[in-house]
């Protein structure tokens, strides 16, 4: 954030450059309000610009996004990786599609119930989880998410098997004079504006101190107070929230869920996906959104044969162009056109 | 004093980043000299050192020996002969202690030679010998911190960088680091460039000195020279151990 | 009880397989600290490498030289050209690039070689050695004894000869690795080269055994990930007992617990490694890292 | 305030601490010295409950301090830096400074997220008060500084405001002048002092300066070893023979 | 743009007035398919090729079907249903296709058929075999192609029920839609016979290997062995079967897995006797060497797409498929989406040079499966010989309800 702080430093009284610097801050937040409301605006009006197709994509980085907004907290913030973000998701998606199947529990309501199981099962696997480090938590996950595929499977009755289960889409309200499309993509807008504001004050506080606080060094952070097995466990609980609200509007917006879709290569692009977006930043879910959403389909643009062949190197270049992730790279990116602005 | 030059040091700038932190130093250092820098806390003499390493990209001339050293990588340096103990002491923490020590001689041949240089560093700091097979990782600060000395001293190096190397050690043990760093200098004509607080004992044995404020020498001479000057005592010397 | 010492055995063959690739993982993990998410790909690759100069008519033995010296230095040039720009960056960093070079090369072996099974030699007689009613399969034993070769030999590169203690002083400290002279990029790249060329041998073994097409490592690298996790991400004899544990307890829980059954054993070594990481959380026989305040 | 007894603490073969006994009054600043290894920063560390005891007791307050979880240290108010430096180093000096802080909010996940009022109001009173210590230690102008590619010194200033925004009773200190120069150490002792009165603090120091420790303690104890070889005031023990052997040398 | 109808220039008169004409005009035909080109099921991104290969060759040799060239524009969904939609929808509403010509695997099929459906696009000769494409009735617009596994399995069932009247079947399936509705259909077909299943294992494709499942199958000692795998798996669980010599089943091994590159790595004199059943031409068996349609195949494959292996059973299956659309276009009475849905329906024993002798698509009111048909299969020496008759599970079993 503030990269170009004075560096050369001797013991100064704070006095005029500190209080301008504050005053710096507060006009920084404003500016950052005004670009928060010209984004919002632009994201309201993008499904009346765009074809149904396109809104439909978007209403899928959406969705992402807000995984990833889950994962960001884990793993950008909390320091703990999780390679099995796609199991938390997959049941916020099971979770709604199994309310909406046999209860028919109105749409509205399959997302906090979904999240809570979500939450419930984060933190139930968060408490043993937690006590594993950095790559065996990693693996741990990841066997979490290979294991819930034949699970799925097995209980067909209640997860339709291996086939999956069909259902309906919220339909939109009569007075909105709305598509499905659009409908859609405001609910999924609605809640990724939510999860955004909820990160956002969670992070801006104690607890987002707290969580980098155990990121940073775990050992200091428990000096100073901070009990690392709750920390550690209700980031994961959290972060799998988010995801099992991803999940539910995923649900909402495909109308099908299956064992297949829930494969562990979802959880390894989540990962990809937010790291790619920059880890720790408040863009780089919207970005890693962007990533997961477009790249695949931009690679076989590229070379119908193999697409992954262009996919992978993508990836590759992307973390090799900009290795804090693409929020970073923006972030570069503004920085030195605001300092050649102002050269001129 | 130039005419043999071991370290010659012209217009070296060096910073991270954005961050400038060397504006344009000048430093010779003979053969075989012992070389203080002083300096206030964030002056940059870490960040001398660590130009003179090759650990940070740098502008200017560095030359030693009369090869021209700027812009190489530390392990070519390492491999000329330079030995660096750097602020933080780069502990290989997971390794045992023998291991962090053999790795200090990881350029050199001959394992005998090694081996009694092993016995060499064990004798300076006995506390080492009992702890060989012990993690790195698990020793005190100042058990450390003469492993890092220790480790630099395996190289046997032409030119050993010093980054406060009496950081965390008893007093009894610096008095004692001083004259180790006197006797290898003497015994194997190593040259020093020792950063020290302790500028009572840097002096001590130092030829010449320089002091190192805001990324510029703001004064250099022989250290009786340094020693007398009133600013430096002030700075410098006043609190007496 | 024959039945069952059989299921052993072959469990225990199957393990062998998870550790052949349990190894190169470690191998990698012990100097870079990071896992390669494409290290059963890389495999792979070797494998139809080695397919490639049989098919092009040279005896197994000889092609299997040839392939073990490409894949060393594939393993290296990947170092070299994909992992060294982002040398010095986040940790997960490095991981997402081996998950791209993952794709990449998954992409690359089937746009090359098409996805259809390949005929792969099997350098070992087809046969089984029968002893007191248990057969144990000539290739089981020939996975076997290759692991254990791979594992001695790695054993004495970490802990008797000095490369591997550089390898594992890059991988604790590199910027201190390098202050005391080693050429920190062409160790990794060194480290890179052998974990390769380890992960060929694992693809040769593997290969006549599972028939080698493009996803063939696929399911072998989560069971060798899980492998590793159990005997310990530093410890290439933990890999090997992980593997074998692995492959032993998911052929027996497939085999006798019925609530299991085939579609949910995969549970069973996350289970196992669940359990022994509460306990041990740094694995079977991997080294508690030494803290300090 | 502070009662140690017997407390002993092995690591494998290695005894670092072996029936050390001690006791700090209220308001005093005690001094730890002691060779390298002698178990003077495991004694913080068995304080702060980052190590267990294998036996012995410690009593805080009264209170059986070994039977306190680690992360309840700062709560009971006790508060350290760190010999090597313990900080954050990707978060900025002020929120380094506002997470030794951490144990007087209260703000928990569900209300920080919803930014109830509550949770606004203790972040507004808890920033005030870290601004103030920042200014206090002159570090205002590093504020928003990552906590890293600061200079040593520097860096250790942080740790102290980080362990004072916590209102500590006790404070410990590992080495606190490491890598100053002496004027800087004198003008950091008397930093120190004011801190003293102005906080109301108990402080242990553990310093190889022995200019600093004579000059700032009212008592010394002396570790070698893992024992306590002397204990009394600095002079006292500086001239302890003893100590001089095992210590400090000639030039004491 | 986002208009719905009226892509180009309206043929559609009399008759045909007012239906769909998106992507269709006097010169050309836009088609739209769905194949995980990446990812783990990207072999079956091969398909594709044998299409275009069979479309370019239409298009420049026999001016296209009936006067318009093809278009075909091909997807990857990596084989995850959330991208098949997505395609899907790109497809319909950027590319304006007339039709989906083939969308590649069940769950993928299922997640986008609902729209298809809705948006009155024909979603034809869809790449998988589950029954429901046949059996269901709120998609009129969405067929299958090939036999479906249910058929299939009803051959297996049938032959053994004749052959072996007492057979106790062990049975291997891949644990998805398609090895389970195979499974579940031979489980139906041999209700009430003397056949039995006495032992089931399931494997997912993420397992390395089938060998434990093997191992337990062959305790059953069962007489009978049925393979229901993908390419991989079959060759392992041959493998299994022939190393194992104490347990010597008759094994059948499902259509999927019984290409000859499937086993030739087993090693033929280890295959020798196994069973299946196909409907269409294997381009590695021999006995197709002088076959007319299969020469041509070669030959188009040679020029069109010099880069594919043509021996690769996938470009065969395209190709069939491809003929198939070309064949039930040109009986469409009109160029329209409508006309195309009712052709696909109103199949009366069309015959495809692709498919075996005998083998025909026949649709109507009640049958929504286009190949019902398929004959049984030995493997001799090198290559398989087809046995018995042409077997039409509608005329033996009835009509696939479901
Ligand atoms: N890794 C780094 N990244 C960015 N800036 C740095 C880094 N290391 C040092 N600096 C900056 O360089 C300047 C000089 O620091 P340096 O460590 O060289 O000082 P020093 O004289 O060694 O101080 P000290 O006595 O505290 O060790 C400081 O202002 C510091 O902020
Ligand atoms: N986790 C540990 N494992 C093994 N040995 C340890 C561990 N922690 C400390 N020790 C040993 O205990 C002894 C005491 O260490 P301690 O850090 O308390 O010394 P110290 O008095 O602070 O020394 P210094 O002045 O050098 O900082 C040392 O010899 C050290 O090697
Ligand atoms: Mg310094
Ligand atoms: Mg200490």
């Amino acid at each position: 954030m503030s990269g170009r702080a004075e560096v050369t430093e001797k013991p100064v009284r704070a006095d005029a450059p500190g209080r301008g610097r504050a005053l710096a801050r507060i006009a920084a937040g404003r500016r950052r309000w005004i670009v928060a409301a010209a984004l919002l605006a632009v994201a309201c009006s993008l499904p009346f610009q765009l074809v149904p197709f396109r809104v439909f994509q978007f209403t899928m980085v959406l969705v992402y996004a807000v995984a990833l907004l889950g994962l960001n907290l884990l793993v950008g913030h909390a320091g703990q990786i999780s390679l099995g973000h796609g199991a938390f998701f997959a049941v916020g998606a099971y979770g709604t599609a199994i309310m909406l199947d046999r209860w028919d529990v109105p749409h509205v309501l399959t997302l906090p119930a979904a999240a809570a199981t979500a939450f419930a099962l984060g933190l139930a696997l968060g408490l043993p989880a937690m006590r594993l480090r950095g790559l065996y938590l990693a693996l741990v996950t990841l066997a979490i998410a290979i294991f819930l595929v034949p699970l799925l499977k097995r209980f067909e009755s209640v997860t339709g098997g291996s086939m999956g289960l069909t259902l309906g889409k919220p339909a939109p309200p009569a007075w909105t004079g709305l598509a499905e499309d659009q409908w859609l993509y405001f609910l999924a807008l609605a809640v990724a504006v939510a999860a955004f504001l909820l990160a956002r004050g969670l992070l801006h506080s104690r607890v987002g101190r707290a969580l980098h606080a155990v990121r940073d060094n775990e050992a200091a952070a428990e000096v100073m107070g901070v009990r690392l097995s709750f920390y550690k466990t209700l980031a994961f609980a959290w972060s799998a929230m988010f995801a099992g609200a991803a999940g539910s509007v995923y649900t909402w917006v495909i109308g099908f869920v299956s064992p297949d879709s829930f494969a562990v290569t979802l959880s390894i692009t989540l990962l990809a996906g937010i790291v790619v977006g920059g880890l720790g930043s408040f863009s780089g879910p919207l970005l890693g959104g962007l990533f997961v959403m477009f790249v695949p389909g931009i690679s076989q643009d590229v070379n119908d044969a193999a697409p992954g062949v262009i996919f992978g190197l993508l990836i590759i270049t992307v973390m090799y162009v900009a290795p804090t992730g693409l929020a970073g790279l923006a972030g570069r990116v503004a920085r030195s056109t605001k300092k050649i602005l102002r050269k001129e | 004093m130039s005419g043999d030059a071991f370290l010659a040091v012209e217009g070296l700038h060096a910073g991270y980043g954005d961050a400038r932190v060397l504006h344009g130093v000048d430093l010779t250092v003979g053969r075989g000299e012992i070389c203080a820098i002083l300096g206030p806390n964030g002056a940059g003499k870490t960040t001398l050192l660590r130009a003179l390493s090759g650990m940070i990209r740098v502008r200017g001339d560095v030359r030693l020996d009369g090869t021209g050293l700027a812009r190489r990588s530390p392990d070519a340096l390492a491999r000329q002969g330079v030995a660096h103990v750097p602020e933080g002491r780069g502990t290989f923490m997971p390794l045992t202690v023998e291991e962090n020590l053999r790795l200090g001689a990881f350029v050199r041949r001959g394992r005998g030679a090694v081996g009694a240089d092993l016995d060499r560093v064990c004798a300076y700091f006995p506390v080492l010998r009992t702890r060989l097979k012990q993690v790195a990782g698990s020793l005190s600060g100042g058990e450390q911190q003469m492993l890092a000395i220790g480790r630099a001293l395996m190289l046997r190096p032409r030119l050993l960088l010093l980054d406060e190397p009496s950081l965390g050690l008893a007093p009894l043990v610096t008095e004692e680091l001083f004259r180790i760093v006197r006797a290898v200098n003497e015994e194997e004509r190593t040259t020093v460039v020792v950063v020290e607080q302790n500028a009572h004992l840097a002096l001590g044995v130092a030829q010449q000195a320089h002091v190192l404020e805001s990324g510029r020498i703001v004064l250099s001479g022989s250290a009786e020279r340094i020693r007398a000057d009133e600013q430096v005592a002030r700075s410098y010397l006043g609190y007496r151990v | 009880m024959v039945g069952f010492l059989q299921q052993v055995v072959e469990g225990l063959g199957a393990g062998a397989i998870y550790a052949s690739l349990a190894l190169a993982l470690v191998l990698i993990y012990q100097f870079t600290g990071i896992v390669n998410f494409a290290q059963g790909e890389l495999a792979m690759f070797s494998a139809y490498i080695a397919w490639q100069f049989t098919a092009a008519g040279l005896p197994f033995w000889p092609a299997l030289v040839l392939t073990l010296a490409v894949s060393f230095a594939g393993g290296m040039l990947i170092e070299r050209v994909v992992i060294r720009p982002v040398e010095g960056a986040p940790e997960l960093t490095v991981v997402i690039v081996t998950v791209g070079l993952f794709i990449f090369v998954n992409a690359a072996a089937g746009w090359i070689w098409s996805f259809l099974i390949k005929d792969f030699p099997n350098p070992f007689p087809g046969g089984a050695l029968e002893a007191g009613g248990l057969s144990v399969g000539y290739s089981t034993l020939g996975v076997m004894a290759v692991v254990a070769v791979v594992m001695g030999l790695l054993y004495l590169l970490f802990q008797r000869t000095k490369v591997g203690l550089g390898m594992r002083a890059v991988a604790a400290n590199p910027t201190s690795a390098r202050l005391v002279g080693i050429r920190v990029g062409w160790t990794l790249a060194l480290g890179w080269g052998l974990a390769a060329t380890v992960g060929a041998v694992s693809g040769v073994l593997v290969a006549p055994l599972l028939f080698l097409e493009p996803n063939m490592m696929g399911g072998v690298l989560i069971y060798a990930f899980a492998a590793a996790t159990l005997g310990g991400f530093d410890s290439p004899g933990g890999a090997v007992v992980g593997g074998l544990v692995v492959g032993v307890a998911e052929t027996l829980a497939g085999a006798y617990v019925d609530v299991i059954g085939s579609d949910l054993k995969v549970g069973v070594p996350l289970i196992i490694i669940l359990c022994i990481l509460l306990l041990r959380p740094q694995g079977l026989f991997g080294r508690a890292a030494v803290e300090r305040a | 305030m502070l009662e140690v007894h017997g407390l002993t603490v092995r690591f494998g073969g290695i005894t670092a601490l072996d029936g050390v006994g001690f006791s700090v009054r209220r308001g005093e600043m005690t001094g730890l010295i002691g060779p390298n290894g002698a178990g003077k920063t495991t004694l913080f560390n068995c304080l702060t409950r980052r190590y267990d005891a294998d036996a012995g007791t410690v009593r805080y307050e009264g209170k059986d301090l070994l039977a306190v979880p680690p992360h309840a240290i700062a709560a009971a108010g006790i508060a350290r830096t760190f010999q090597n430096l313990g900080l954050f180093p990707h978060m900025s000096v002020r929120d380094n400074v506002l997470v030794g802080a951490h144990h007087r909010g209260g703000a928990g996940f569900l209300t920080a997220s919803l930014r109830l009022p509550r949770v606004r109001r203790e972040e507004a009173r808890l920033r005030a008060e870290a601004d103030g210590v920042l200014d206090r230690l002159a570090l205002t102008r590093v504020a928003d500084h990552p906590a890293t590619g600061l200079p040593f010194g520097t860096l250790k200033r942080v740790e102290l405001a980080r362990a004072l925004v916590g209102r500590p009773e006790l404070l410990l200190l590992d080495e606190p002048v490491n890598g100053l120069n002496s004027a800087e150490v004198g003008e950091f002792a008397g930093t120190l002092r004011a801190i003293r009165e102005e906080f109301d603090v108990t402080m242990v120091v553990v310093e190889h300066h022995m200019g600093f420790v004579m000059g700032t303690c009212d008592r010394v104890v002396c570790l070698n070893f893992g024992r306590k070889i002397a204990e009394g005031p600095p002079a006292e023990v500086q001239r302890d023979p003893e100590v001089m052997r095992a210590y400090l040398g000639t030039t004491g | 743009g986002r208009e719905e109808t009226g892509g180009g220039a309206t043929t559609a008169a009399g008759q045909c007035q007012g239906q769909q004409t998106t992507g269709i005009t006097d010169t050309s035909i836009k088609l739209g398919g769905i194949y995980p080109l990446s990812g783990p099921a990207s072999a079956y991104g091969d398909i594709p090729k044998g299409i275009k290969a069979y479309f370019d060759y239409v298009n420049a040799e026999k001016n296209g079907i009936g006067g318009r060239k093809v278009e075909f524009v091909v997807r990857d969904d990596g084989y995850q249903p959330p991208k098949a939609v997505e395609e899907a929808r790109r497809l319909v509403e950027q590319e304006q296709v007339f039709a989906l010509f083939q969308t590649l695997g069940t769950p993928s099929t299922t997640a986008t058929w609902d729209y298809a459906n809705q948006r009155k696009v024909p979603q034809v000769f869809v790449a998988t075999g589950a029954s429901k494409w046949g059996t269901d009735t709120a998609h009129p617009w969405t067929i299958g192609w090939q036999p479906n596994y249910v058929s299939e399995a009803r051959v297996y069932a049938q032959y053994l029920k004749q052959e072996r009247p007492e057979a106790k079947v062990a049975v291997l399936y891949q644990n998805d839609d398609f090895g389970k509705d195979l499974f579940g259909g031979f489980k139906r077909a041999i209700d009430g016979s003397g056949v039995t299943v006495v032992a089931e294992q399931s494997y997912e494709v993420s397992d390395p290997s089938v060998d434990p499942q093997m191992r337990n199958l062959a305790e059953s000692g069962a007489d009978v062995f049925l393979n229901i795998t993908t390419p991989r798996f079959g060759s392992q669980a041959l493998a299994a079967d022939a190393k194992n010599t104490g347990w010597n089943p008759l094994h059948i091994v499902n259509n999927v897995a019984a290409s000859i590159t499937v086993l030739r790595p087993v090693g033929f004199e280890n295959v020798q006797g196994i069973v299946s059943a196909t409907y269409y031409k294997d381009p590695n068996d021999p006995q197709w060497k002088n076959d007319p349609e299969m020469v041509l195949y070669y030959e188009k494959m040679k020029q069109y797409v010099p880069e594919a292996d043509p021996t690769v059973p996938y470009h065969t299956f395209g190709w069939a498929v491809a003929s198939s659309f070309h064949k039930a276009m040109e009986a469409a009475k009109c160029p329209t989406r409508e006309g195309l849905r009712d052709s696909v329906r109103a199949l009366g024993g069309v015959q495809v040079g692709m498919l075996l002798p005998g083998v025909t698509m026949t649709t109507g009111a009640d049958d929504g499966f286009p190949i019902e048909s398929m004959q049984l299969m030995e493997f001799k020496g090198e290559r398989w010989e087809l046995f018995g008759d042409v077997i039409d599970t509608r005329k033996e079993f009835g009509p696939l309800t479901d």
